[in-house]
């Protein structure tokens, strides 16, 4: 029972994870309707300079801080060169600029960092573990883990939803040309948001930097469950996101680890044993495609795309 | 005639002459070269039907291109290794995979293209690369086939007179296979069936209105790209001789999406073009760095970001003026 | 002759708005039937469910007799329905001529045709560009959609229309957009199609309303409150109020 | 004249430490032979595989046909070997794995043109295996990616060990593979197992032994690996400073501290030019060159004499950093296992020691499937 | 108070408008006429910066806008009820009045929420509907609302009666008209001449894409051939 529980936890702690990385996205995808691809490469880019600074600093949270504004500008950089011509155009483009961007970027990250990658050490505090109760233990990290994507839902939803700001966002997602000639400067609040959603992406990278590392490739890893995740909640809709990651999270760690008890029920052991960690590793393709063939909007399609 | 018109000619005289040329200029290495570019191309052409004309953004296209090139290599492991001989699958006949691999893909693209299709846009995009992970991960687990570690195909297929051995023969198979998908991706694209999947691109609503079933038409659209890919697929694993389910991953359907939007989406040439630009310029400068994926990056987000309507559009808009 | 469109007891709510409640209507073969009502009554969501475009809650819509309520827009196209939109929907990036000749192909039966080039079926060119002829657009023909004005568009749309040739046609709003001229010219085109077509128009230019209907309904809040002959809805007190102002 | 050695290896993606390192240690043999074979030059042409079989057979291709090579050597990963090993032997030229060991090529695959100077895959998780009989473990968990090396190795330490297995858990590999092993973890600490055998490659590793610190697993569940604690790997571990690492135990062929005149020369000039210990992928790359220095000194430096230069790479004469050796039938190392300890060295850093040798001249157990003798 | 001189503008390499000029006092209301397709719209896109002019200049209130970016010129005081009402289709009907609204000329008294919908009673049974859901006479209601929010001091209605129901329609006439009162400034573009004759006191009638007419209502009354000309009745 008691794994049961820790690895609900653990879910809810990769569900928060992938909520961080996909808010950036769906903000940036279904609000700005800009495809990212390079999303996943500004979470890399998060990760190793939290690293460096890490130990340029000394610190594994002072680190953290210094790095969200220095992912903010990266990000309102690549606004200004790359996504700011292509707002008006296909998705398509979109996706081959990105990639493009994915290429420089990774690229760029191993001249500047080398291959190796750079595991990232955290302070004493954080470095325990806290028991729950009896046995339920957990380490201490996974629970900051949690707290901030909690934090970074409830901020994003009250934004999105509630402020003005937040229905310029929209306004402008829907017709650019209109919020403009009704006075709104349209570039400056899209610039702002793509940076939010940089430093979105930039601060799952930092936050997963201790438990993984900082390394070429993670964005790449990344970024395709986390396009998962907005499509099964729901492109553009921060709810969606929200609920659709914790759902992938909790159901992709309680499919590892006890799919093949599961599956020993009715099949031979060995069968159990190599079709667990297939279906596994299809699994969150296989929600996909079911809840799309159920509902081709996602599970929250916000109410007009 | 046309400056695209022109331009298209070009480039297949050009493909077609070339390579023989390296061939018998002691260069065997870029006729190889060149026998992929012309299969991938016809991969790209393929997925040009439904992407470029169709709107239909299929992630997943690769997928298509594996399992035909495993109609070719399942078959073939089976002649030499034994097993299905029941169902006559053990066999290295060309006149069994090549239909099998087309049968294969059509009957994929007919049962995911009745979900995929439901949906639109991004969600499409995913949908189809969900369906591609699933092919993927399916044939990693299945150990008979090499699981991840690929199948190396022995024998070549069979088709008659044709040695697929002779690169030369080869190549000269591909190149024909390309005219001909051309040829027939254009026919179709002018048909009256091609305007429907045209119109149903832009506003699906107003077509349904003038009386087209649209969901009929796209899914009929789907299985043709597919079964063209599988086909493509088939030639691919006579060509490589190896196959593997990393084929199929994500990043090689969006290598066949980018030959066809840098090439020149919904025109004839442009993913000919776009395949040919991609190797070579991949060849070329992975020959000079290992971080050419900096240069390429690049270049692929220059011509995005200044050419509007793809290579193809620029040729030719240069061409007319 | 007898009605070519029944609708009985349609109902239509969208959340708490009663967009249809309980409407009733006919539409007699052959008669141009203009359904007016204020902003909002309802007149765009009934044209949906009639074309199919959205699915009523309850109620039954019979087409020349025949229970059409839950076929697809495709199935009620190929019996003889077509509509307009009030919000321009159109090909935008095809031609002008391209847009006409795909609902003409559309009444060819199936379009599972591969092999012969669309645009070299003579068929459909010279009546496509006939019908753009009729509504003004002819030299506009070869031009891409998107390239065209607002009224434009207004035209293309009622062009294809026509060009389906749909015993039933139901018109949202087709002058709308209009410069007073087109209204003119559009309300002597639509008076030749009557007696061929059973129209139900949908229109807030009363001058035209009452220089073509045969019969005119009032829509509001979702049912009808007046069925007559122009002269009889003009004379109406309540349509006056709600719907004329002193016009 | 030159002798023209084309070596394919991983350059890009995170793997491109691997190939790094077997880089720089080609360059160090090459140079140790001052660059030349008697009179002939020595050429080394590096390819990028990308971390693909397709990419390396293509590279492979490019090697064979275009620069027309007389050695194919290096290759990291068996499905890269596997897809490209025809082009090479089609060719007739020499193909030397440096560290890919898949069973086919052991067994039915094998051919007289192939040799390694790695191991089998099974080897070294059967050494481990051994040595958790010897230390009494009653029970193991474990833990691999779910690809066929990480299927070999789960299976070769579950041929040797006698205990019980109380849990195995198969995790996501590919360009998304898993990363994060909380579950896993949780999974493998409620089993109560005695110990914990992982088998994780390359960045995944590094990742591995970090969470397996966090978690506090340290004194409840001890670490036994293979492939995933190595001279790459620990520098890293020790900047972010996990512990937990130290004195955890792992199997291989090789190690820096072997005592032998090749070895010390190798681990002693890669330190000073590298800054660092280097790791058994680039031992192995070391003695792939010197292994063809010896073939083709052997003939006096006449590459047409394939028979010769053959018998004498069959002789395995020259000096291994692992000390002697003879190869099997298959052209496989009849090797040494060792045990392996990670320490902290004299000058304060992360490295390895043998703590024992496990087998002796061991051999692969598919050189009998293979039909050479 | 809006002066356009000589205003040339294309859509891509085909020219739209081929020298508009025309001028507007304040206070006044201004209408341009001419069928479909002449360029009315463009002009007041031009006017915008929502097309850019390729020729001629653009001056608003003393200031050149003809380069200037759209939400600039909009602050300077103009407000635009644009040719198919581009509602916002993903913020609720409230949420389209009060996203944009401003009031950067520091007007007294400016236009509120509650103010909108006294005008359009209609609207405010749908505050929470979504934009794309109205119908088509909502939604031109709200693109009249939400320009009034921004408190302009001329107002720029493209076709802002069409799809209205007569009753609507006339409660327009009548507000636009108190709206002039107060000091603002009205361009219009609509169809229904009678109307326009009624409140507008100078006309501008667009021929392929230049200024062939322009002059009071009365002269417009008084002149049948123009009337025919050009707008063929
Ligand atoms: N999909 C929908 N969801 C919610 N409400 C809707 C929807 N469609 C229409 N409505 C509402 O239903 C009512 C009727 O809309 P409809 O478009 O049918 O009106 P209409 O009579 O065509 O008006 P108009 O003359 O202004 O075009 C309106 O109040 C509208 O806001
Ligand atoms: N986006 C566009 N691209 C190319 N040409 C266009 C575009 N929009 C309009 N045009 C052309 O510019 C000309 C003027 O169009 P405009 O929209 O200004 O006309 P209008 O007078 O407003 O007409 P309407 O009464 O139909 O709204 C038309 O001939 C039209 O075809
Ligand atoms: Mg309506
Ligand atoms: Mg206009």
């Amino acid at each position: 029972m008691s794994l049961f529980i820790i690895q609900l936890l653990n879910g809810l702690q990769l569900g928060l994870l992938l909520f961080l990385v996909a808010s950036g996205l769906t903000l940036v995808f279904g609000i700005l309707d800009f495809v990212n691809l390079a999303h996943g490469a500004l979470y890399m880019f998060g990760a190793f300079i939290c690293a460096t600074l890490t130990f340029a600093l000394g610190n594994f949270l002072w680190a953290v801080l210094v790095a969200l504004p220095i992912t903010g500008l990266l990000g309102f950089a690549v606004e200004r060169l790359v996504a700011r011509t292509l707002y008006t155009r296909d998705h398509l483009d979109q996706v081959l600029a990105t990639f493009g961007l994915i290429l420089v970027m990774d690229t760029a990250a191993h001249l500047i960092w080398g291959p190796q990658g750079i595991a990232v050490p955290l302070p004493p505090f954080l470095q325990g573990q806290v028991t729950l109760t009896g046995d339920l233990v957990l380490p201490t990290y996974r629970l900051l883990i949690i707290a901030t994507g909690l934090a970074a839902a409830g901020g994003l939803f009250w934004l999105v939803n509630y402020t003005r700001l937040g229905m310029l966002i929209r306004a402008g997602a829907s017709n650019r040309t209109m919020v403009s000639a009704l006075g709104i400067n349209i570039q400056l609040l899209f610039s702002l948001v793509f940076a939010l959603g940089a430093m979105l992406a930039g601060l799952a990278g930092m936050l997963v930097a201790p438990i993984t590392e900082a390394n070429i490739g993670m964005g790449n890893s990344i970024i395709i469950t986390a396009f998962v995740v907005i499509i099964v909640g729901g492109i553009g809709s921060m709810k969606g996101a929200f609920l659709a990651a914790l759902m992938i999270g909790l159901i992709d760690t309680l499919g590892r680890s006890f799919l093949d008890d599961i599956f020993k029920l009715f099949m031979s052991p060995i069968a159990a044993e190599n079709s667990a960690p297939a279906i596994s590793a299809m699994l969150i393709y296989i929600i996909m495609a079911c809840v799309l063939a159920l509902r081709p909007q996602g599970l929250f399609p916000p109410k007009v795309r | 005639m046309s400056g695209r018109g022109g331009l298209t000619i070009a480039v297949m005289v050009l493909l077609a002459a070339l390579p023989p040329v390296f061939y018998w200029t002691g260069n065997p290495f870029y006729l190889d070269l060149a026998t992929r570019l012309v299969i991938l191309a016809i991969a790209a052409v393929s997925l040009n039907l439904i992407l470029g004309y169709g709107g239909l953004v299929s992630f997943g296209h690769a997928a298509y291109v594996g399992l035909g090139a495993y109609a070719v290599g399942i078959p073939a492991h089976h002649w030499l290794y034994g097993g299905l001989e029941s169902l006559g699958l053990a066999t290295v006949s060309g006149y069994v995979q090549f239909p099998l691999a087309i049968a294969v893909t059509a009957l994929f693209a007919l049962v995911t293209g009745l979900v995929c299709l439901r949906t639109k846009g991004v969600y499409f995009i995913m949908i189809t690369m969900a369906f591609a992970q699933m092919i993927f991960y399916l044939i990693v687990s299945i150990e008979e086939y090499g699981g991840d570690d690929g199948l190396v195909i022995d024998t070549r297929s069979e088709l008659g007179l044709l040695n697929l051995d002779n690169p030369l023969q080869l190549f000269g198979l591909a190149y024909v296979s390309l005219l001909v998908a051309m040829l027939l991706v254009r026919m179709i694209v002018n048909s009256r069936f091609g305007m429907v999947v045209q119109g149903a691109k832009n506003n699906p609503e107003r077509m349904a209105t003038m009386g087209f079933n649209t969901y009929a038409f796209r899914l009929v659209a789907y299985v043709i790209s597919g079964a063209m890919a599988g086909y493509a697929g088939a030639l691919l694993g006579n060509f490589t001789t190896f196959i593997s389910p990393e084929m199929m991953d994500w990043s090689r359907s969006g290598e066949l999406m980018f030959m066809v939007i840098l090439g020149g989406a919904a025109t004839t040439v442009g993913p000919v073009l776009g395949a040919i630009v991609f190797i070579v310029l991949e060849q070329a400068l992975s020959t000079i760095t290992i971080y050419w994926h900096l240069p390429f990056g690049l270049l692929l987000m220059g011509v995005v970001l200044f050419v509007r309507g793809g290579l193809a559009g620029m040729l030719s808009r240069n061409k007319d003026r | 002759m007898g009605d070519i469109l029944q609708i009985q007891g349609l109902n239509k709510s969208f959340g708490g708005i009663k967009a249809t409640d309980n409407l009733t209507l006919a539409v007699e073969t052959g008669e141009l039937h203009a359904v007016i009502g204020p902003n909002g009554a309802g007149k765009t969501t009934l044209i949906s469910q009639l074309s199919g475009a959205q699915r009523p809650d309850t109620g039954r819509i019979l087409f020349k007799g025949r229970d059409i309520t839950a076929l697809p827009t495709h199935r009620r196209a190929h019996l003889g329905i077509t509509r307009s939109f009030q919000i321009t929907s159109l090909i935008m990036d095809m031609s002008v001529l391209d847009n006409v000749a795909l609902a003409l192909q559309a009444r060819e039966g199936h379009s599972f045709r591969f092999v012969q080039a669309a645009r070299s079926v003579d068929g459909l060119r010279r009546k496509g560009l006939d019908y753009l002829d009729r509504v003004g657009l002819a030299d506009k023909a070869e031009q891409q959609t998107v390239a065209l004005s607002h009224g434009e568009h207004r035209r293309m749309e009622l062009a294809i229309a026509l060009a389906s040739e749909a015993e039933l046609m139901l018109l949202d709003e087709p002058m709308a957009g209009l410069g007073s001229q087109e209204s003119h010219e559009m309300v002597d085109l639509l008076r030749t199609l009557k007696g061929k077509h059973s129209i139900l128009l949908i229109e807030h230019d009363m001058d035209a309303v009452f220089a073509l209907a045969d019969r005119i309904s009032v829509l509001v809040y979702g049912h009808i409150i007046a069925t007559g002959t122009p002269q009889e809805i003009r004379d109406n007190e309540a349509v006056q109020h709600a719907y004329l102002g002193e016009e | 004249e030159s002798v023209k050695i084309g070596f394919v290896t991983t350059l890009t993606t995170g793997a491109a430490v691997i190939g790094n390192d077997m880089k720089n240690s080609v360059e160090l043999a090459v140079e140790h032979l001052g660059g030349k074979i008697g009179d002939l030059d020595i050429e080394v042409i590096f390819e990028d595989d990308a971390f693909a079989p397709e990419t390396g057979k293509q590279v492979t291709d490019k090697l064979v046909k275009q620069d027309d090579v007389d050695f194919v050597a290096g290759y990291i990963w068996s499905h890269v070997l596997l897809a490209s090993r025809k082009s090479v032997l089609d060719a007739g030229k020499f193909l030397i794995s440096a560290n890919a060991g898949p069973s086919q090529m052991a067994g039915k695959l094998c051919d007289k043109n192939f040799f390694s100077t790695s191991w089998q895959n099974d080897q070294t998780p059967m050494a481990m295996g051994e040595v958790l009989n010897r230390q009494g473990v009653k029970s193991l968990y474990l833990m691999a990616p779910n690809y066929a090396a990480g299927k070999d190795m789960t299976a070769g330490v579950e041929r040797t060990f006698k205990g019980e297995i109380a849990g195995k858990d198969l995790t996501k590999w590919g360009a998304d593979a898993q990363l994060d092993f909380s579950a896993e973890l949780a999974k493998a600490k409620a089993s109560g197992a005695d110990g914990l055998f992982v088998f994780y490659p390359g960045a995944a590793g590094g990742a591995f032994i970090k969470q397996y610190d966090q978690a506090g697993l340290k004194d409840t569940l001890p670490l036994y690996s293979v492939f995933t604690v190595d001279a790459l790997s620990l520098p890293k571990l020790q900047a972010a400073g996990f512990t937990s690492v130290l004195g955890s135990r792992t199997t291989q062929q090789w190690d820096p501290t072997l005592d032998n005149a090749a070895n010390k020369k190798f681990v002693e000039d890669y330190k000073a030019k590298h800054g660092a210990y280097p790791s058994f992928y680039g031992a192995q790359s070391y003695d792939a060159i010197m292994l063809i220095a010896s073939a083709v000194e052997a003939v006096g430096g006449d590459l047409s004499d394939q028979d010769g230069i053959r018998a004498a790479m069959k002789a395995a004469d020259f000096d291994s950093v692992r000390g002697k050796f003879t190869y099997g039938n298959n052209h496989l190392p009849v090797q040494n296992f060792y045990l392996r300890e990670v320490i902290e060295d004299a000058d304060g850093m992360w490295t390895t020691k043998v703590v024992e040798t496990v087998y002796e001249n061991h051999q692969d157990s598919y050189a009998s499937e293979c039909s050479m003798n | 108070m809006l002066e356009l001189k000589d205003v040339t503008a294309h859509y891509g390499t085909s020219q739209a408008l081929f020298g508009i000029t025309l001028d507007l006092q304040a206070g006044q209301v201004a209408t341009l006429l001419g069928r479909n397709g002449m360029g009315k719209t463009t002009t007041i896109n031009a006017i915008m910066g929502i097309v850019k002019a390729s020729g001629g200049s653009i001056r608003f209130d003393g200031q050149d806008v003809t380069t200037m970016p759209s939400f600039r010129t909009a602050n300077l005081g103009l407000g635009l009820v644009p040719e198919g009402r581009q509602i916002f289709p993903n913020l609720s009907l409230r949420e389209n009045l009060i996203a944009t609204a401003s009031n950067h000329l520091g007007l007294p008294d400016p236009w509120t929420v509650e103010k909108v919908y006294a005008l359009f009673p209609e609207l405010e049974a749908r505050a929470a509907s979504m934009g794309n859901l109205l119908s088509g006479g909502e939604q031109q209601m709200l693109a009249i609302g939400r320009a009034l929010m921004t408190n302009p001091k001329l107002l720029v209605l493209d076709e802002a009666t069409e799809g209205l129901a007569p009753l609507v329609r006339k409660r327009i006439w009548e507000a636009l008209t108190a709206i002039r009162q107060q000091g603002m400034s009205i361009l219009l573009v609509d169809k229904n001449l009678a109307d326009l004759m009624k409140i507008a006191d100078r006309h501008y009638i667009i021929q392929r894409g230049k200024v062939a007419w322009s002059g009071t209502s009365d002269q417009l009354n008084g002149d049948p051939e123009i009337r025919h000309r050009y707008l063929e009745f």
